[in-house]
């Protein structure tokens, strides 16, 4: 069986059968992410070594069939799906705090798992809206587990992203009307500039940044993000997010014509700036901790927009690998901080940002997770933050006329070093004395500084990695 | 007759967009249900008019029916009638206009495209082991969709058990909708077999005829007949998890032993459609049956 | 001989960072395995920059690179100017451990204290040792990170501020140095540091070329003035030269063992070493004179001396008075760099040592006053040298040679810096320089008098006292007395010795030989 | 004007609709039923287009059974959430 089938088939039938067999098992959900690592490692090397290939799936040919394509990115991304999904799972299998007990919380991650990886490798456009509803309905239950609390955002959650499926799929209607195929590789060689594609993709753009949380679209996910479990939290701020940007990156970077791109690049630019800059104040103003790191999410998503928009204006190769990199260095270094924040505010007994006075003193390990992983958010070397600014500042800085976007960045850098720094320098404080049930996890709290250390430790290797992202095809 | 059409046309429509309008803007939420699930079935009357027969009898029992269903229970179990009036919001009133005039002009050209894809359907119907093009469609060539919309089926579901519990035990059941139920559950059992088995070579399918057995199962459920289903009970989780279990497995199997991903072997085609639409069938029975009439709280006694 | 080389300069950073690392693990009692890891860092340290000091004189060349950006490797290397820095910072590490032991003696939080201690040190011997911008970037923002728990150590409501205030600074001043560094890269891409400035070897399309600087063409002159502004407007926070200094005097709160570092070592140096390396091994001087950038930083750095001394004088509290004087003294470095000629930057290199020696004994003498007698400020220092005399000896001989009294060792910095500016025609260099000496005597002479003639008060607000260990040395503990001493020492041989071949001053101008190269 | 364009107008005019409901109003139910009538709108668009092909284009038809199921699911889901969501907001009242 190809590896990156295997990747897609093992959290899909391990939730299955877990639900079947009515285990809660964390070990199964585990074992799966690390089965479904190891076979997308499988895939990336095959693809390496072979080139990308695509699949009919059904054995049809590809305008009537669906196709899945595994690239060297869809496999990158297929393993960093498994990876966070392990990485998580190991702290949700052995935190007190992460709200995983006896609910469906292993099922429906496994669900997650699968959702995400099937959306990397298709290329069908309808096929990519059953999937995002898919994603979404699995998100929504999944930050329901946190309780009645969660309840409203986990419905205004559901609505927004039902609405958003709408509008992308109008969109894909309006498409498949003008061009007959839903392929997004087909179409690629088929659209034109005219007045119903625009409008479809104009459909499709808004419908997708509703759902990846791009500014100003943004509104729902703080509640969404900060009231769910925390072991959730981490999952929906490190991938569910990217997969309607996957797709929004491959639509216009891929299919759409690049005289469009080339007009709708300096929007989606200007919207990362604006996002970047917002929501870091916004994330310096909140009272909550976890609203704070949902409000990072917002922020960061803005360089990705960044990215994507100096993209469709320039066509600069590099700007893909900025891109990218900048989702795996969120991902990773969100999961951490996620991870971090939620244990702390359950060990602390509040979710107040004032709680975390003497953090350093309290739950030192979870405080210096969260600090790391602030520090790849922020940028500072040597990080996967910093790699990806890196290469992304490069194109940016290139040409005075470009030098504007430059400053858009520092900005988001220096929000980005407020609000993470607002935590850390009240964690230096003198810590009230502790409440009775303190009772702090050192294991758990080292379990959230793993996914920090591994977004560090992706600057070790950060010079191959870049040459061989500049180097794989889009 | 061009001008008999025209006015049937003009009036479905006026009337689709006017119970739109009345189900958003009615005085009590009561009514909102009511005019809602009017407009369901004059949906299902506009596919059947526009020639697709699959979508009419999906609608009928989905769109109308199960939706319907879920309203009246959600009325009823949260009591809610209060409703506050929408307040004329300019915004509101304005974006959709200027939209409006930007998506007509975007479909303007659209009756005039032809797409490649209906031809290629019916030539390659032969090879996909059915005769009626959209169970092809859903069952083949696009199969891998089917198998992710059952799973956001049993998503929904999921979902739902990490809830609040529904409200309390079914009301009593009168007489005389007991001898109904008697009578219409065999019915339902019957009609949603035929559906299902016409699937493969005229409209009907796993979903039509699924979502006509969990009407069955809820009046059943409602008369008291069948006992409260509950997701500790392992033939329920057996049945909710079929369609999915055994459509992965399929694909699994093909993936693995035979030529490629949901690639049936060649004669095996139709025996393959009809298994997994059968576990469809019972699945999405047993799982719109759950969502309508809820089930025992189990989760965070 | 060669197959250790690449060890050595990793060997040096890991010398402190693994006791460092070792430390934040240990427990808050067991002392005596924490200040065993100090000393064994410390001195495998110092032992270890002796090795490369012999050899970098015997021009073996110590270098270690591993991938890390295209174009940009972690690079360090071990040459003679960053031997410079190398060698003043794990002599002082030594120093400040033993002085930071006993002045914390009792308080809490030790093991959290002497792990970012030691981290810090890490950073700035990575930073002397990097041998290309991006790494010394990286060094230089995680020096920013292991610096801000050393100032809000206290934990009190002025230490938050400060180290908010502080992080303020630094944070941004990182983030413009990277927009600089990014810049100059896209122009230039990362080479190693080179003396003379790898971009004056370079002509328009960034190739290397034999015939030093080409003709420089517009449109990559104006980027390359921009990149040059970002990067010292980003170190300029760190060397806090004026209008970016806010940030120095409020990191005062720190314990004195800190503000002894940031002053003298880490922070304050790493900024002003940039500069030096900016201008001589990235720029080169060539560079720098034809884009007419040394007369700004010129005035830049003039401006802040005068400005520094003016509110060194209005301060009423030892350390804030310290402090701003650190704001004065350091710019003569910048001073020193900007003038561009060859005496002038072996005064100002020698200058990096010296007022390093000098600032670090000051700061070590007003900590003994505050923890021995509780003495803040200036009006409580009278008569404080007949109840300790050593360490206001130590304190005079660094007031001193702040001001430029020969033979200490500012003196000969100073020289070298007047010198230097008649040598490239910029007279009126030397009335600043008169003008700061006086103003550098009107705030330090007071301090000398008051602390020798005037008469002690009947009680001091406290007073404590430790078991000696001699007689001699009983005025306060022996590990606050005897660091500072021995760099008090340190900074008046500086001045004396140095003719000597192992002087700071015969180091300088060997860099500057190499720097003015042909 | 020929039918399959006049459908098409009015599936975009439920989809505004819908639209506007969601602008417009706070009340869940409704809410919920902006959402429905939204994706009916949609559909209607997708069938609409699914005519202009002779016989009626199969892949359309299809699509739309899979994105009517999709939808009740959505839609059961959401009403359960509305009304959990209610309910706590009556706990919080009382």
């Amino acid at each position: 069986m190809n590896p990156a089938l295997l990747s897609l088939l093992t959290p899909l039938a391990t939730a299955i059968l877990m639900l079947l067999c009515r285990s809660r098992a964390a070990v199964w959900t585990i074992a799966a992410s690390l089965l479904s690592l190891v076979a997308a490692i499988a895939a990336l090397y095959q693809v390496t070594t072979d080139g990308s290939q695509l699949i009919h799936l059904g054995g049809w040919e590809s305008p009537l069939a669906i196709r899945f394509r595994v690239t060297a990115l869809s496999a990158l991304l297929l393993a960093f799906t498994a990876l966070i999904h392990l990485l998580v799972g190991l702290y949700a299998a052995r935190s007190r705090h992460s709200q995983t007990r006896n609910t469906d919380y292993w099922p429906l991650s496994c669900f997650l798992h699968a959702s995400l990886a099937s959306l990397w490798l298709s290329t069908d456009l309808f096929n990519w809206y059953v999937i995002l509803e898919l994603l979404g309905l699995t998100a929504v239950a999944l930050v329901s587990l946190a309780g009645t609390k969660a309840h409203r955002a986990a419905f205004n959650y559901l609505l927004l992203s039902l609405a958003a499926s709408l509008c992308y799929l109008l969109g894909v209607a309006l498409l498949y009307g003008r061009y007959g195929v839903l392929d997004s590789l087909l179409l690629a060689d088929m659209l034109e500039a005219d007045h119903t594609t625009r409008t479809a993709l104009l459909v499709i753009t808004l419908g997708l940044m509703l759902k990846a949380a791009l500014w100003p679209l943004h509104l729902w996910l703080p509640p969404a993000h900060a009231g769910a479990p925390t072991a959730v939290s981490a999952l929906l701020s490190a991938l569910v997010v990217k997969g309607p940007l996957f797709v929004l990156w491959m639509l216009w970077s891929q299919v759409a014509p690049v005289e469009l791109g080339r007009q709708a690049g300096p929007a989606m630019a200007a919207a990362g700036v604006a996002a970047l800059v917002s929501a870091g104040w916004s994330a310096c103003r909140t009272p909550h901790i976890k609203t704070l790191v949902a409000y990072s999410t917002v922020a960061q998503l803005g360089y990705a927009l960044l990215a994507l928009g100096m993209l469709l204006r320039w066509g600069v190769r590099e700007l893909h690998v900025a891109l990218w990199l900048f989702v795996f260095a969120h991902g990773l270094a969100k999961a951490s901080m996620f991870l971090a924040a939620g244990e702390m505010q359950s060990t602390l007994g509040s979710k107040k940002v004032s709680a975390l006075r003497g953090a350093t003193q309290t739950v030192p390990v979870a405080m210096f997770a969260f600090a790391v992983a602030g520090g790849s958010l922020i940028g500072l070397p040597p990080s996967g933050g910093f790699l990806a600014k890196w290469v992304l500042l490069q194109p940016l800085l290139l040409e005075p006329s470009h030098w504007p976007w430059a400053l858009g960045v520092l900005l988001g850098t220096l929000a980005s070093a407020a609000y993470v720094f607002r935590v850390i320098a009240l964690s230096f404080d003198r810590a009230p004395p502790p409440r009775p049930d303190y009772n702090p996890d050192p294991v758990a709290q080292w379990l959230t500084l793993l996914p920090a250390l591994l977004v560090w430790g992706m600057a070790l290797g950060g010079e191959t990695l870049i040459l061989w992202m500049s180097g794989v095809a889009y | 007759m061009p001008d008999a059409e025209w006015l049937f046309d003009g009036t479905l429509g006026i009337l689709l967009l006017v119970l739109a309008g009345a189900a958003l803007h009615a005085r009590s939420l009561y009514a909102a249900v009511v005019m809602f699930i009017a407009l369901g079935l004059m949906l299902a009357l506009t596919w059947a008019r526009l020639g697709a027969p699959d979508l009419a009898l999906a609608e009928a029992a989905i769109g109308a029916g199960v939706t319907g269903a879920l309203l009246f229970s959600t009325l009823y179990k949260a009591g809610m009638d209060r409703h506050k009036r929408a307040t004329p919001n300019r915004i509101a009133l304005l974006l959709p206009g200027l939209a409006f005039l930007l998506l007509l002009t975007a479909a303007w050209p659209l009756p005039e495209m032809h797409s490649p894809l209906p031809d290629q359907v019916m030539a390659h119907l032969k090879d996909s082991g059915v005769s009626h093009p959209v169970t092809a469609v859903l069952l083949n060539f696009r199969a891998w969709d089917t198998l992710l919309e059952v799973s956001v089926v049993l998503i929904a579901l999921l979902g739902v058990r990490q809830l609040y519990p529904s409200h309390g035990e079914v009301p009593t059941p009168w007489p005389l909708m007991l001898a109904w139920g008697r009578l219409l559950a065999p019915l339902t059992v019957i009609v949603g077999g035929y559906l299902l088995w016409r699937g493969t070579d005229a409209p009907g399918g796993a979903f039509q005829a699924g979502t006509v057995l969990a009407a069955g199962g809820v009046a059943l459920r409602l008369i008291g007949v069948l006992p409260p289903l509950g997701w500790h009970q392992w033939p329920v989780r057996l049945l909710v998890l079929a369609g999915v279990l055994v459509f992965v497995a399929v694909a699994a199997l093909t993936a693995w032993l035979g030529q490629g991903w949901l690639h049936y072997p060649t004669g095996s085609s139709k025996v393959l459609i009809l298994l997994i639409e059968l576990m469809a069938t019972a699945s999405i029975a047993t799982t719109l049956t759950l969502l309508v009439v809820g089930e025992k709280r189990e989760l965070r006694p | 001989m060669v197959s250790w080389t690449w060890l050595l300069p990793l060997a040096i950073i890991l010398s402190s960072l693994i006791p460092g690392l070792l430390i934040f693990s240990l427990k808050e009692r067991q002392e005596k395995l924490r200040t065993f890891l100090n000393l064994t860092g410390a001195l495998v340290k110092m032992a270890l920059v002796g090795v490369m000091l012999y050899g970098v004189s015997n021009g073996v060349e110590f270098r270690f690179s591993l991938p890390f950006l295209p174009g940009g490797g972690l690079l360090l290397k071990g040459d003679a100017l960053s031997l410079q820095f190398v060698s003043l910072s794990s002599v002082l590490w030594l120093a400040t451990t033993v002085y930071a032991i006993g002045y914390l003696e009792d308080s809490p939080l030790r093991s959290r204290f002497f792990g970012y201690f030691s981290l810090c040190v890490s950073a700035t011997v990575g930073l002397a040792l990097a041998g290309n911008l991006v790494t010394f970037l990286l060094f230089y923002e995680l020096l920013t990170l292991a610096t801000f728990p050393l100032v809000v150590h206290r934990g009190t409501k002025a230490a938050l501020r400060a180290g908010r205030v502080y992080l303020v600074y630094t944070l941004a001043g990182g983030a413009v140095l990277l927009m600089g560094v990014v810049l100059l890269h896209t122009e230039a891409g990362t080479p190693d540091f080179v003396p003379g400035g790898y971009l004056s070897g370079m002509d328009s399309e960034g190739n290397f070329s034999s015939t030093v600087i080409s003709g420089l063409a517009g449109e990559r002159d104006f980027t390359l003035t921009v990149a040059f502004v970002l990067l010292v407007a980003g170190l300029g926070v760190k060397a806090a030269l004026i209008p970016l200094h806010g940030w120095l005097p409020q990191a005062m709160v720190a314990p004195a063992p800190v503000s002894a570092l940031l002053h003298a070592v880490a922070v304050v140096k790493a900024g002003v070493f940039g500069l030096v390396r900016v201008v001589y091994d990235v720029y080169g001087i060539e560079s720098v004179r034809e884009l007419h950038l040394n007369q700004p930083l010129l005035w830049l750095a003039a401006a802040t001396i005068i400005y520094g001394s003016v509110r060194a004088l209005e301060q009423r509290e030892l350390k804030k008075r310290l402090a701003y004087s650190t704001v004065s003294q350091v710019s003569y470095i910048a001073l020193g760099v900007a003038l561009a000629g060859p005496l002038a930057a072996t005064g100002a290199l020698a200058h990096l040592v010296h007022q390093g020696l000098m600032k670090v004994t000051l700061f070590y003498c007003a900590g003994n006053f505050a923890e021995t007698l509780g003495v803040h400020r200036i009006e409580g220092m009278n008569g404080i040298g007949r109840r300790m005399p050593l360490t206001m000896a130590a304190f005079t001989l660094g007031a001193l040679g702040m001001i430029g009294v020969p033979p200490l060792a500012g003196f000969i910095s100073k020289w070298y810096l007047g010198l230097g500016a008649l040598e490239v025609g910029q007279d009126w260099v030397l009335l600043i320089l008169v003008a700061s000496a006086l103003l550098n005597a009107a705030y330090f002479l007071p301090l000398i008098y008051r602390g020798w003639f005037a008469a002690p008060p009947d009680e001091w607000p406290e007073d404590k006292r430790w078991p000696a260990l001699h007689p001699l040395l009983g005025e306060t503990h022996w590990m606050l007395l005897l660091p500072a001493l021995f760099t008090a020492v340190l900074s008046l041989l500086a001045g004396l010795l140095a003719g000597l071949d192992i002087s700071p001053l015969a180091w300088g101008q060997l860099i500057v030989e190499r720097e003015f190269a042909p | 004007m020929s039918t399959t364009l006049f459908y098409l107008a009015i599936g975009i005019g439920l989809w505004l609709m819908g639209l506007h409901g969601l602008l417009a109003t706070r009340q869940s139910i409704i809410l919920v039923l902006a959402i429905n009538i939204m994706s009916s709108g949609t559909f209607m668009v997708m069938v609409a287009l699914a005519t202009h092909s002779d016989p009626v284009d199969p892949v359309l038809q299809a699509l739309v059974v899979t994105g009517l199921v999709v939808a009740v699911s959505a839609t059961a889901l959401a009403l359960r959430l509305a009304a959990s969501r209610r309910r706590r907001t009556e706990d919080d009242a009382t």
